[in-house]
């Protein structure tokens, strides 16, 4: 065990793949650059050196041309790990990434396999409209793909692994408030989150959630950043005598049901917390999973506690506001209790 | 001929044959309502397809458009089992699940077909970079038309062909038109291969009505990206006989065009060269011209015979 | 009044909008070619010829592009009307959609306005993986644009006339099976779909829906195709002295959500028949509404009943297979209402 | 100096020490904490934004990138508005909801800047659309960097922006880098003007140092423009002097290729060049420079003490 960031451990597991198995390769922009930075968040960092440039691709500024040079090398068998700067730079690649990688093997009567990973920075830092989506919910709407999205260095570091071992497309969303970037990287806002990281090799499978506390009282879903914020609104409620379970889904497609569904059962009350925008996100398909299946279980309305539906502005304060806080997860609790 | 040996020539008319018996037979299945969907057909353009399919071997690759039945069946795949996914069987090529726009079979060399104009270029260069990285010596072609070179995916992939010298040749068929839109009003260049100049890479504009021309560059071409030169744009001058997709009558364009590009007819104009070499005569014509028509019979009597796919495969293939 | 069919209703809609306001303009792909198809489901035919490939603008097959001018021209006052061949292709441009027309006025702080159209054939129609998808439900989860889905000719037309004169981009999807395309450019398994059209100058609001069937015993909401399989669905279950209430939104956003939640009052089910694939699709957002407004007045689960998850396949038979059926639609009312 | 007066030639003087200065102190104000978010700077190139804009009329039209601040500046957004916008206050030009990377002010003909690499140039070819059809006689200028270039909507736009003969000029600001990747290896063309030949317009490459060069080649450029005669693709030399972002230590260059480039700083060969022509001496530039001081403090003093944006402003504007 050491401890590592987020973003250690994301390479760390970059690390060990390409020395496992020579198809591992990596391609992206600025990430492999002497004197660069290891891709926006240092994610990259040192690969380079030991890899050579023939696996660690540096590209143009041409998110169509990446995706879909790593869609064609998966086909043949290697194991391309891509990556956009920040997630809302899918969206240049989204023909690519919906039609192509999504479909190939489909249309294809199963002839071929596309191992791909996309990985992809999400959330709100500060940055103004263009650099802030939480793009992860929108992606699980596309039969074909894979979605995780991790919360802790552990399980990125696991489910990395799994991805990159994974037969299919795998979208990766990382958040840029977890990976605890250092130096020049570092973000303002950012959580500190250090986390133990086993150093042998270990590997969380794909569609298994994790239950990050046990509750009682109600059942709280939610990923990445808030996740975080959830455990911090628990452990306030805690001190009021209110048990929240808060439950970490870690992957979004294959999406874990039974943990879900199991906890609401227990509780008879369930809140997704989520940084995707409220109409047409996520947190409705986890809300419309739950009436399916555990109606009767339910002593309340579900809720949905999301961000507003707008872009997102850039000043602090306003990016603050749309967003869920601590605060705004505390009161919702409290009324669905009351 | 270049190299070409008796055969290899005959191959290729018997190709080219092929490709155009098979087109036009199907065209008539469909407007008997026996085929589903829409067609987009390959008359007049088979110079190309079979002429760069000549070149590579096996276990080369290729990537195609929503045009893909000639490519398909030059680089081989069994027109069996094309035929029977144009009519949705199960026995097709992609399981029925693809169709023809989505004609593929990756034991022969051709990815599923990319109906997405300009799509799949970019991926084609991922192909190249696997067997660059491995050292293979294989190389891949993707083919598009001219439609495709105003698309960003065209440029974006011929930029990164071009930095990373991938063993893949890119061949245009320009046939002037894009769907209903003539070319002229969608570019001002006169030539295609002029837009290579913006990567860096050779390109060459060929005559690809004339298979042998075809044969003849494509040999360059294909033999710099295997020896690690990287890549080639060739852009080939030809016309689609047919309208753009199913039964469009493509009123657009004159009669008169579409008979000067017919007075150059590929096969045709083979023919007349071959028998000139005296490879072939109008009684061994006959004969391969039957053997053909026989082939694409049995190929659609296995179609028609095959069995439509059980409703559970829907199911299967999402993921691997 | 004058009997249309859905083609020649959105061409209407056009053609008066064009002599209406000068600052009109089509842009897209085939459109305005003389001898042309008038796009590919013959709606722009005829179009050029009235008002000049100045204003009937055909394009190459450059998606990005086609809707960057569009939004460069509708920022400075026009109002474009853009189009791709297929929803499909929405992802060829998707960062032109999702990053720059729904953000760019927020981002401006309200100095711009982007009085902008975007038409998507939408819809499986035997064509494979490529050409089949039903992305309408995708684009409800970008704040910024507006999402409009009529299902007969008089709300096509209608619904296009206030789309056109909305100042914000607005994503307007027509199925291809009812379209009502004649000649060479015919549907197979076209809806014959002919509707009473005013010919007199009328507008439909955005957002507001419209109860196509009333009924008692259970709501089901459905758009487009799946609409009018709802409504034959209906019509069936009737003679069983089952009553169905059929609602067709219309618009998705802007969404009607009080006449969705009043008929779950007053029927106390809801039924979701969607051609989106299920996972994060469109009906998740209608289900997690009429939980949070109206759980207490729910006597079953609400159900989705929505495409499989998968890409859609080519042969008739599957793709058949894979969106829902009038059969399924009326399995599934009985087993809910039984 | 090419019809330009005394007034003129000092006016574009004093717009590149504003900017200079500006962003000079926007740094500092960045690394006390002061200003959120990322800053991308513009040092260096300040005599390609004043040199361009210097051209156009205040209802010409300008798009920008992810590095704004110096065309905000030359086209004439008040300091105060964009001061305040990087404070994120709501005095700011897009009231605090754009921030660093998306000034704009459609007042004085600057769309909100766009952060999407390359991701402007389609949406200037849709402005010089509406001038065109409206016959205003306005053009539009698309910035952009070198990296841009790679980007399929780089394609998609300057091809259409040639087939319709847009009143349009491209201006590519080739500083070399994308962010930390050097030109040389995503791209195998020297000089990036030489794309515009795959569209069939004019391409020219300058000194984007020399802003009187910039301004030569501009006037032709947008005089073309406004006569109806087609775009022109402008690819100015230059550098950033700045890392490529906030803190970036810009490791991946060397300090002789930043000294080499400071050798040539444009602002100190103009005023060399004006020192020379007898408009400028030391006196006179004291003054200028302790005007533009001025200036910028009393743009960050409005900053500082404007308001923060009252929280309901978050939910307005997203749909007119
Ligand atoms: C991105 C995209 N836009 C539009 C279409 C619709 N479409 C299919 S084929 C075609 C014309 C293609 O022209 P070209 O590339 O010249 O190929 P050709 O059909 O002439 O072989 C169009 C517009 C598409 N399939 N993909
Ligand atoms: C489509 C896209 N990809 C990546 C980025 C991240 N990014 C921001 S600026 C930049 C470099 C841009 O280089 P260039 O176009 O030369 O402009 P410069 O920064 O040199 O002015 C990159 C990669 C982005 N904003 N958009
Ligand atoms: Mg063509
Ligand atoms: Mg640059």
């Amino acid at each position: 065990m050491h401890k590592l960031t987020m973003a250690e451990a994301i390479r760390e597991a970059l690390r060990e793949e390409m020395r496992r198995d020579p198809n591992v390769i990596l391609i992206g922009e600025d990430i492999g650059i002497p004197g660069g930075w290891g891709g926006p968040f240092t994610v990259t960092q040192g690969l380079a050196e030991e890899f050579g440039n023939e696996r660690v691709i540096d590209t143009p500024i041409s998110e169509t041309g990446i995706v879909g040079i790593a869609i064609g090398a998966a086909i043949m068998g290697l194991r391309p790990v891509a990556e956009v700067q920040y997630c809302d730079f899918l969206f240049c690649a989204m023909d690519q990434i919906a039609n192509q990688a999504a479909k190939l093997r489909y249309m294809s009567g199963g002839q071929i396999k596309i191992p791909l990973v996309l990985r992809a920075p999400t959330g709100a830092t500060g940055r103004g409209a263009q650099h802030a989506q939480s793009l992860e919910g929108l992606f699980t709407s596309i039969p074909g793909l894979k979605v995780v999205a991790p919360s802790t260095p552990y399980d990125a570091k696991g489910l990395l692994k799994s991805s990159i071992r994974d037969d299919n497309p795998v979208l990766f969303f990382e958040h840029k408030l977890l990976y605890g970037s250092k130096g020049a990287r570092k973000e303002r806002g950012g959580v500190e989150l250090f986390g133990e990281v086993p150093e042998e090799d270990y590997a969380i499978p794909l569609g298994v959630a994790d239950i990050k506390k046990k509750g009682k009282d109600i059942t709280v879903v939610a990923k990445l950043l808030m996740l975080h914020r959830a455990l911090e609104a628990a452990e306030e409620l805690e001190k009021d005598g209110i048990s929240v379970e808060v439950i970490d889904p870690r992957t979004l497609i294959p999406l874990d049901k039974e943990t879900i569904i199991k906890s609401v059962k227990k509780t008879n009350r369930i809140l997704i917390v989520d940084e995707c925008p409220k109409t047409g996100g996520w947190a409705a398909e986890i809300s419309s999973t739950v009436v399916e299946e555990a109606m009767d279980y339910l002593d309340a309305p579900i809720k949905r506690l999301c961000t507003y539906d707008v872009p997102i502005p850039f000043s602090p304060v306003l990016e603050n506001y749309v967003i869920p806080t601590k605060e705004r997860i505390i009161q919702t609790i409290r009324e669905m209790l009351g | 001929m270049m190299g070409l040996g008796k055969e290899k020539l005959l191959l290729l008319y018997k190709q080219m044959l092929s490709i155009r018996l098979f087109e036009d037979r199907i065209y008539q299945l469909f407007l008997q309502g026996m085929i589903p969907s829409t067609l987009h057909q390959y008359q007049g353009e088979e110079a190309i397809a079979v002429g760069v399919c000549a070149v590579l071997n096996e276990d080369d690759f290729i990537t195609s458009t929503h045009r893909p039945h000639g490519h398909a069946i030059a680089k081989g795949i069994p027109m069996e089992k094309i035929a029977a996914e144009l009519f949705g069987k199960v026995t097709g090529c992609c399981r029925a699940k693809g169709g023809s726009m989505h004609i593929g079979d990756y034991s022969v060399g051709m990815l599923p077909a990319i109906a997405i104009v300009g799509s799949g270029i970019p991926i084609a260069n991922g192909v190249a970079l696997a067997f660059k990285l491995r050292r293979t010596k294989q190389v891949v072609v993707s083919f598009f038309g001219d439609g495709a070179t105003n698309n960003g995916s065209f440029h974006e992939a011929l930029n990164m062909g071009a930095i990373y010298n991938l063993p893949v040749v890119y061949v245009c068929e320009n046939n002037f038109y894009g769907a209903s839109t003539h070319i002229s009003k969608v570019m001002k260049l006169e030539n295609i291969a002029d837009r290579a100049s913006a990567y860096g890479i050779p390109g060459v504009v060929i005559d690809g009505m004339d298979v042998l021309e075809v044969y003849k560059v494509a040999t360059e071409a294909v033999s710099r990206a295997r020896d690690g030169k990287g890549p080639t744009l060739i852009e080939c001058k030809t016309y689609r006989y047919s309208g753009h997709s199913r039964s469009d009558p493509a009123n657009y364009r004159s009669k008169e065009e579409l008979e000067f590009w017919k007075s150059r007819d590929p096969i045709v104009l083979f023919k007349k060269r071959l028998f000139e070499l005296n490879i072939l005569d109008e009684e061994a014509d006959k004969q391969i011209k039957s053997e053909v028509e026989r082939e694409i019979e049995k190929a659609i009597n296995f179609a028609i015979e095959s069995p439509s796919p059980p409703l559970e495969i829907a199911l299967e293939d999402v993921y691997a």
